[in-house]
């Protein structure tokens, strides 16, 4: 039991709460302005859950410094494969979220509203 | 060879490139762009190719100076290559298509293009999990920039939801592969799949998200409704680039992932593409939006795609071909249906009459729709083909019923839409704009949708028994379809002179079959001679003529089952397009399509069941099926369907009366034989007389009775002259149905005599009435009346036509008859021969009808002054007459050699008809053609001077000269004598009349529509809603799975 | 009513099969093969000492050339999308403060060498490209909400954008040629680990990721701005 | 223990403030609370021992998508003064 105090299990925990937030704000939400926010949300919460399984305990960050010996550096730091990973991750997101924002920016010059029920145009 | 990373650096250093021109420079940009889309296409080409042929092996690109799983590598072997050239080649036309657009928004847009495929490249080659989700992301991103070249309310709209879809689904990617990682160590496909023997724990939840998303990404039904809103909205030049490119990078994600997951994920996305094929497909019917149509189209294909995946195991070495014949018809055609629709710009399928405007587009819009479909001589005719077979060969049937349903509905909404196409209305002052870098990008496709049929068919098992040789006759016809009528008439008569000499040693132990191949090419020949009276150059006639003969022909020279139904296709393909030719046949010939594709569907099932557990494709494993019950009924059905008999008979009236003057007796007279020829398969294949007790034959026999009755019923009541001909050829087959399901000796001969009976009074009959209409302008026998003066020569072929339909003696129907009613007795089906003779009798009614208000009675003042029908009718008219009164004189020439192979053969041995010379005679009587002939001639010939002698006093008056108490009636031709001729017999007989398959079908059709109309309100637009489905689409899964 | 149910029910399912998971999951004691592999032969072999820097811009180079291509795109697309947008009169927006024009003066040059230094810096110091191009466009941020009426122009934007976008992959095919592969940084000297200039082409490299992502992020940024009518008070 | 319960306190503000930002009728507060996710979050990553991660999240993730956020914001409740 003592090992779900620790730090990861609770940001483990964490993200996977904010991803159901995220995306019960996704479909609940009426407005594409909140929908969007809500996705940025569930961006975050899936790169705390990468960055939440590279962590070993009592470890370092990824840095060869003074503070990691060169030698065994393997048994000294916590893995950098899932950082990069989120490094790539967060940059597509903001791409995606802006994208995003410029779509609803220009459906909202359109039409004067953010109310999704609103655009459908397309059906059936 | 040239490294394949140079594609990514060509296309993405381009793109970057592309920045530091000025906006002005889209001239030049445009060209940088065509060159850096053509570098890769050879890049990739040059691979494929040099793989194929074992010049060179596979490569693995790596990257950054090290080996997988540390660095990530790139794989160019024969799959990969085989797609980026798809992809590639794809990109580079696209690109000529939309440059138009693109230039309009500048270079960058331009530089999004790049990136595109640069992505699609990748997506293909990639062997790292992380890597193809950063490249897919690139995909979705630049195909959402894509979506909003069109600028208008709608492609925002469907960019958002487009967006906003793929990013959660990727995010869920996102997170499989975070645990992927984490449970597997590696992020390099292969060392996972390699360290998957160990079995890694949790990493199924991973492989769960992964796998679930790459399905999502491939729009499965229902959760596609943001596809959907994308290809309707989008510009078709970049919904061609979503259907065929992005999908197809899509797909082959899959295939390389599925190793990561067990064998259970096989089995879902089996299940997710039936369900996806079908839903699609069915949804697609009542879809009038021609985008959206193709929309739905494009995701039952994809669906198709899964399936073909999902049953890898069980197609075992048919795998590769069966994916690529598929794959390739979806790439081809939905890419170039899409650029098609690009240059119609209609938004509704039913204003595509504009396509008429240009040739080559509505011949490439015309093999586009019969690929799709699964028409021979295109790739997923094979790959469906055997497709079916391999799971039958497991004993999967109902997934074939999947797969022919959904192919069904597919060609349902494809079919209406070519209807619209070669029918539908167009206004004139609209002129179909065609430049060339919109037709060229097509074009390539439909030409390359040639070469991949070769390929197909090269691969495919059977596929070395298909004589190629007449296909390339018929593209020839295409490609001289700029020359004059005459001169096209001439070659397709010598061809087919030139066909039927060689054909005929090669069949010429069977007499049967000499019988068959004489109706379908004499007959052809005969009926083209009718063709030379049409003047200019009547395009698109000739290729399909000889299409459907060459179909018919191909029945008879097939000797496995594959041949059969690849010329049954060829001949239904064929008559379609013959058909809908007629003025206001596009509904007529819609039914005809939508029977025949269903019997061929029916006839596919069957062959399918019969080939279980039989390891030839021979046509006698039909005998062998281990399912007997369910091939014999359903191949029974499927040539019911083609004989029109009662209850699958509504298409025929409409399709053979509303056909050009020459094309009725084509369909008539000949088409329908290869029916009866199918039938008579499938009963020697039963095993003749031993089978004589099956169930099914005594349904048939009822059937065929009962169907003789009804079709002469119907055509007593008919106005129309065609269609009470149509209707009369109903009754017809359903005589030689009758006949042939006797099973006796007798019993074929005379349903033989039949056949060849009906095919000479039909053929001449609609040849004769063909050519009044022709002249008189109208198909009302109520307008005609006294043409006996200005077309003699039509009135004696219509008078010895009913006398041979009748049965009246001296002419060979009298000798069907004969041998009919001696089947019958000798049978003992008493009862249904009743119905029959009755049947007969109404004949009389009908045929009296057809001479009498036709060339009897007064003329009309209008057609005082019309000529004879055209020489070219009369021709073949009286050929066939020659034909009659041989056969009518001299039966014993043909019906001796068929007893003598029916008694010889091992089906029917017991025989009951001896000849001796002209005489026939059986237990119960004989007959002499000769001299009944010589009989009759003499009485006919002392009537006939005696009438004339009677005549001489005869007084002519006006035709309207009566009085009608003092008023003139509204609509004098009402008043004719044969207007509502029979309207006594129609209060006592009326009831039995009523179209009451024509309304079952129509309850059926709109109940269909309904549903589907229905069903379609699942996607509501909203695209929230559309969220929420993907969402429990995901959960639906895990539940299956966990 | 109905539908937020079924929403309510999608979910919580989806709540509780992410609570499956959670519940599947026990935390590693242990570097897998894999990230041992950077931590170890990775030092020798790329020479960079923020093992999170030797993977994004060696090891997985390819997904780092795909992210910036990403900005690229979104960049691009935002440009089309707003391009419409632009035209019409702009109002003149409000002076800002001589507070903040002061201290801009002062700050900007700072800011702008800080972002320089982290990308520089990044195979020995958390942070790289990404993170310095992220401070170079915030320089562009403290400029618009500065110098209102300045134009910063789009032209040099694009060209540092694809000058930097060229390089990169001239760079990784300069690996093809010289070294073991796409991106391979072996095509410089290796040098003295831990010094700024070693780990071989990394530093390289990344400056220019940085330049380009900052060229990017500022270009989004503009486009953003530039759809401001009047004032940007909210900021 | 003390790194466990900084991280559980940061934890729960994370998750209020999604709350908050998802159904804050405020837009402007809806965006100042997916911020302080992201601020917050990259305050996790320290004690996740990633600080590459951090730097970006905090960059990247939360000053400039929330200022991205903010011009979009802007322009919206600009026009819709304007009606």
């Amino acid at each position: 039991m003592t090992n779900l105090f620790s730090i990861e299990y609770i940001t483990i925990f964490t993200s996977f709460a904010l991803l159901v937030l995220g995306l019960w704000g996704i479909i609940s939400q009426k407005n594409i302005f909140k929908i969007i926010i809500s996705f940025s949300i569930v961006n975050t919460s899936i790169h705390l859950l990468l960055v939440s399984l590279a962590y070993i305990r009592n470890r370092t960050a990824p840095i060869i410094d003074s503070a990691v010996d060169r030698v065994n550096a393997a048994e000294k730091v916590v893995d950098p494969v899932p950082h990069a990973l989120v490094l790539t991750a967060i940059v597509i997101g903001i791409g995606i979220t802006a994208l995003m924002l410029s779509y609803a920016f220009t459906m909202y010059k359109q039409h004067k509203t953010l109310d999704i029920n609103q655009y459908k145009s397309l059906k059936w | 060879m040239v490294s394949p990373i140079y594609i990514i650096a060509i296309l993405l250093g381009m793109a970057f490139m592309l920045g530091l021109l000025s906006k002005s420079g889209t001239r030049i940009a445009g060209i940088l762009t065509s060159v850096s889309l053509a570098l890769p296409v050879y890049i990739s080409i040059s691979w494929f190719i040099q793989i194929l042929s074992g010049n060179a092996d596979a490569i693995t690109i790596f990257t950054a100076g090290s080996v997988p799983p540390f660095s990530i590598n790139l794989v160019m072997g024969l799959e990969e290559a085989f797609f980026t050239s798809a992809i590639n080649i794809l990109g580079l036309l696209g690109f000529i298509y939309l440059s138009a657009d693109l230039k309009k928004q500048g270079v960058r847009a331009m530089a999004l293009y790049l990136v595109l495929i640069m992505g699609l490249n990748v997506v293909v080659m990639t062997r790292d999990i992380f890597n193809l989700f950063v490249f897919m992301e690139i995909v979705t991103i630049a195909v959402a920039g894509l979506i909003y070249l069109k600028n208008d309310n709608q492609s925002k709209e469907a960019g958002f939801k487009y967006l906003v879809a793929v990013g959660i689904i990727s995010l869920f990617f996102l997170i499989g592969i975070g645990f992927f990682y984490f449970y597997g160590g590696t992020l390099n496909i292969d060392g996972f799949i390699a360290a998957n023997s160990v079995v890694v724990k949790g990493a199924t939840i991973a492989i769960f998200f992964i796998i679930i998303s790459i399905i999502l990404e491939l729009k499965p039904f229902p959760a596609n409704g943001w596809a959907l809103d994308v290809y309707q909205a989008a510009t078709p030049g970049v919904s061609a680039l979503i259907s065929s490119g992005t999908a197809t990078a899509s797909i082959f994600v899959l295939y390389k992932l599925l190793p990561l997951g067990s064998e259970i994920w096989l089995q879902i996305l089996t299940v997710v593409g039936a369900v996806t094929f079908l839903g699609s497909n069915f949804l697609g019917i009542s879809q009038k939006n021609t985008n959206r149509l193709l929309g739905y189209s494009s995701i039952g294909q994809v669906g198709l795609l899964m399936m073909v995946i999902g049953f890898m195991p069980q197609l075992g070495s048919a795998f590769k071909m069966i994916f690529f014949s598929v794959f390739i018809s979806h790439f081809l055609a939905k890419a170039g249906l899409f650029w098609l629709s690009g240059i119609v710009k209609k938004e509704s399928i039913t204003d595509w009459g504009i396509l008429r405007g240009s040739n080559i587009a509505l011949f490439l819009f015309g093999i586009f729709l019969f690929a799709l479909v699964g028409f021979p001589p295109f790739p997923s005719f094979y790959g469906k083909w055997q497709m079916v077979m391999e799971l039958a060969g497991t004993g999967r049937f109902i997934w074939i019923v999947i797969i022919l349903l959904g192919s069904f509905f597919e060609g349902l909404y494809l079919f209406r839409w070519l209807g619209y196409a070669i029918k539908g209305e167009k206004s004139n002052e609209e002129k179909l704009q065609i430049p060339w870098d919109k037709i060229v990008p097509p074009f390539i496709f439909g030409i390359s949708l040639f070469i991949a049929a070769y390929y197909a068919n090269s691969m495919s098992v059977y596929g070395n028994t298909i004589n190629l040789i007449p296909l390339v006759f018929i593209l020839l016809l295409f490609v001289i379809d700029f020359l004059p009528a005459y001169i096209k008439n001439t070659i397709t008569i010598g061809a087919m002179v030139y066909y039927a000499v060689n054909l005929y040693p090669s069949i010429s132990d069977d007499t049967l079959r000499v019988v068959f191949a004489a109706i379908f090419l004499i007959g052809g020949i005969l009926t083209m001679i009718a063709g030379y009276s049409v003047k200019g150059k009547r395009k698109g006639f000739f290729p399909f003529a000889v299409m459907m003969y060459f179909g018919l022909i191909g029945l008879i020279e097939a000797e496995n089952l594959f041949q059969f139904f690849f010329a049954w296709e060829l001949m239904t393909l064929g008559s379609y397009i013959l058909i809908i030719r007629g003025k206001f046949s596009m509904k007529h010939a819609f039914n005809y399509m939508l029977f025949s594709l269903g019997g061929a569907y029916l006839i596919f099932l069957g062959i399918a069941m019969s080939s279980f557990g039989n390891t030839s494709l021979d046509i006698g494993i039909i005998g062998l099926s281990t399912m007997p019950g369910w091939s014999y009924t359903l191949l029974a059905i499927g040539f019911l369907t083609k004989t029109a008999a009662l209850g699958l008979h509504i298409w025929l009236p409409g399709a053979h009366a509303e056909a050009e003057s020459d094309v009725s007796p084509m369909v008539s007279g000949i088409l329908l034989k290869g029916g009866v020829f199918g039938l008579i398969v499938l009963f020697l294949a039963m095993g003749g007389e031993q089978a004589a007790s099956h169930p099914l034959l005594y349904s048939l026999g009822w059937l065929g009775a009962i169907t003789a009755l009804g079709g002469n019923l119907l055509a007593v009541f008919q106005e129309d002259a065609k269609r009470l001909l149509a209707y009369s050829s109903v009754a017809n087959l359903g005589y030689i149905l009758f006949a042939l399901a006797f099973m006796t000796n007798i019993g074929w001969l005379s349903a033989l005599t039949y056949s060849i009976n009906h095919f000479l009074f039909k053929t001449l009959l609609f040849l004769a009435i063909g050519g009044v209409v022709l002249r008189v302008k109208t198909h009302n026998m109520y307008e005609m009346g006294g043409l006996i003066k200005q077309m003699p020569w039509s009135f004696i072929a219509v008078l010895i036509g009913i006398i041979t339909l009748a049965g009246i003696p001296p002419l060979s129907g009298y000798a069907g008859k004969w041998l009919f009613y001696n089947a019958v007795i000798t049978k003992g089906w008493y009862f249904q021969g009743v119905l029959v003779f009755f049947a007969g009798t109404i004949a009389f009614l009908y045929c009296f009808k057809l001479i009498y208000s036709v060339f009897l009675g007064q003329p009309k003042d209008r057609f005082r002054k019309v000529k004879e029908a055209p020489i070219w009718y009369l021709i073949p008219q009286f050929i066939l007459i020659i034909g009659i009164m041989i056969f009518s004189a001299r039966p014993d020439l043909v019906l001796k050699p068929i007893g003598a192979l029916l008694t010889q053969s091992s089906y029917f041995p017991s025989d009951s008809l001896s000849w001796e010379n002209v005489t026939a005679s059986t237990n119960l009587g004989y007959w002499s053609g000769y001299k009944i002939m010589l009989v009759i001639g003499v009485m006919f010939a002392v009537l006939l001077v005696w009438l004339m002698y009677m005549s001489r006093k005869t007084q002519k008056v006006k035709q309207f000269n009566i009085v009608y108490a003092g008023e003139r009636p509204f609509t004098p031709e009402t008043t004719h004598f044969s207007h509502n001729m029979f309207s006594h017999y129609y209060k006592a007989l009326g009831f039995l009349s009523a179209p009451l398959a024509t309304r079952f079908w129509n309850i059926t059709n709109d109940i269909t529509h309904r549903i589907a109309d229905g069903s379609k309100r699942l996607y509501t637009g909203n695209g929230q809603t559309y969220l929420a489905v993907i969402m429990a689409y995901i959960i639906i899964i895990y539940l299956i799975m966990f | 009513m109905l539908r937020n149910s079924l929403r309510v029910i999608i979910i919580a399912a989806l709540g509780w099969i992410l609570f499956q998971v959670y519940s599947g999951y026990s935390s590693r004691d242990e570097l897998n093969e894999l990230a041992g592999y950077y931590a170890t032969e990775g030092l020798s072999e790329v020479g960079a000492a923020n093992l999170v820097t030797s993977v994004v811009v060696t090891y997985r180079g390819l997904d780092t050339l795909g992210e910036v291509t990403i900005l690229f795109l979104t960049a691009l697309i935002i440009g089309l999308m707003l391009k419409a947008e632009h035209r019409g009169d702009r109002t003149r927006l409000r002076e800002s403060s001589e507070f903040l024009v002061t201290a801009s003066h002062v700050l900007l040059p700072v800011i702008f060498m800080v972002g320089v230094y982290i990308f520089i810096n990044g195979h020995l110091t958390p942070g790289g490209g990404f993170q310095g191009g992220a401070i170079l466009a915030s320089t562009l941020i403290l400029m618009l909400l500065s110098f209102t009426n300045s134009k910063i122009s789009h032209k040099v934007l694009e060209i540092t954008e694809s000058v930097s976008g060229i390089s990169f992959i001239v760079l990784g095919i300069l690996g093809v040629i010289l070294a073991g592969g796409f991106l391979d940084n072996k095509i410089l000297p290796l040098g003295e680990f831990g010094k700024l200039f070693s780990a071989g082409a990394i530093p390289v490299i990344y400056s220019f990721i940085g330049l380009k992502v900052g060229a990017e992020l500022s270009t989004i940024i503009l486009e953003f701005n530039q759809i401001q009518g009047t004032d940007d008070k909210s900021l | 223990m003390i790194y466990s319960i900084i991280v559980l306190i940061l934890s729960l503000i994370m998750l209020v403030m999604a709350l908050v930002a998802i159904h804050h009728k405020s837009l402007q507060i809806a965006v100042i609370a997916s911020g302080i996710i992201s601020l917050f979050a990259s305050v996790v990553y320290i004690f996740l021992a990633a600080p590459d991660v951090a730097i970006t999240e905090a960059s990247i993730g939360s000053a400039l998508t929330v200022i991205i956020f903010f011009y979009v914001l802007n322009k919206i409740r600009h026009s819709d003064a304007k009606e």
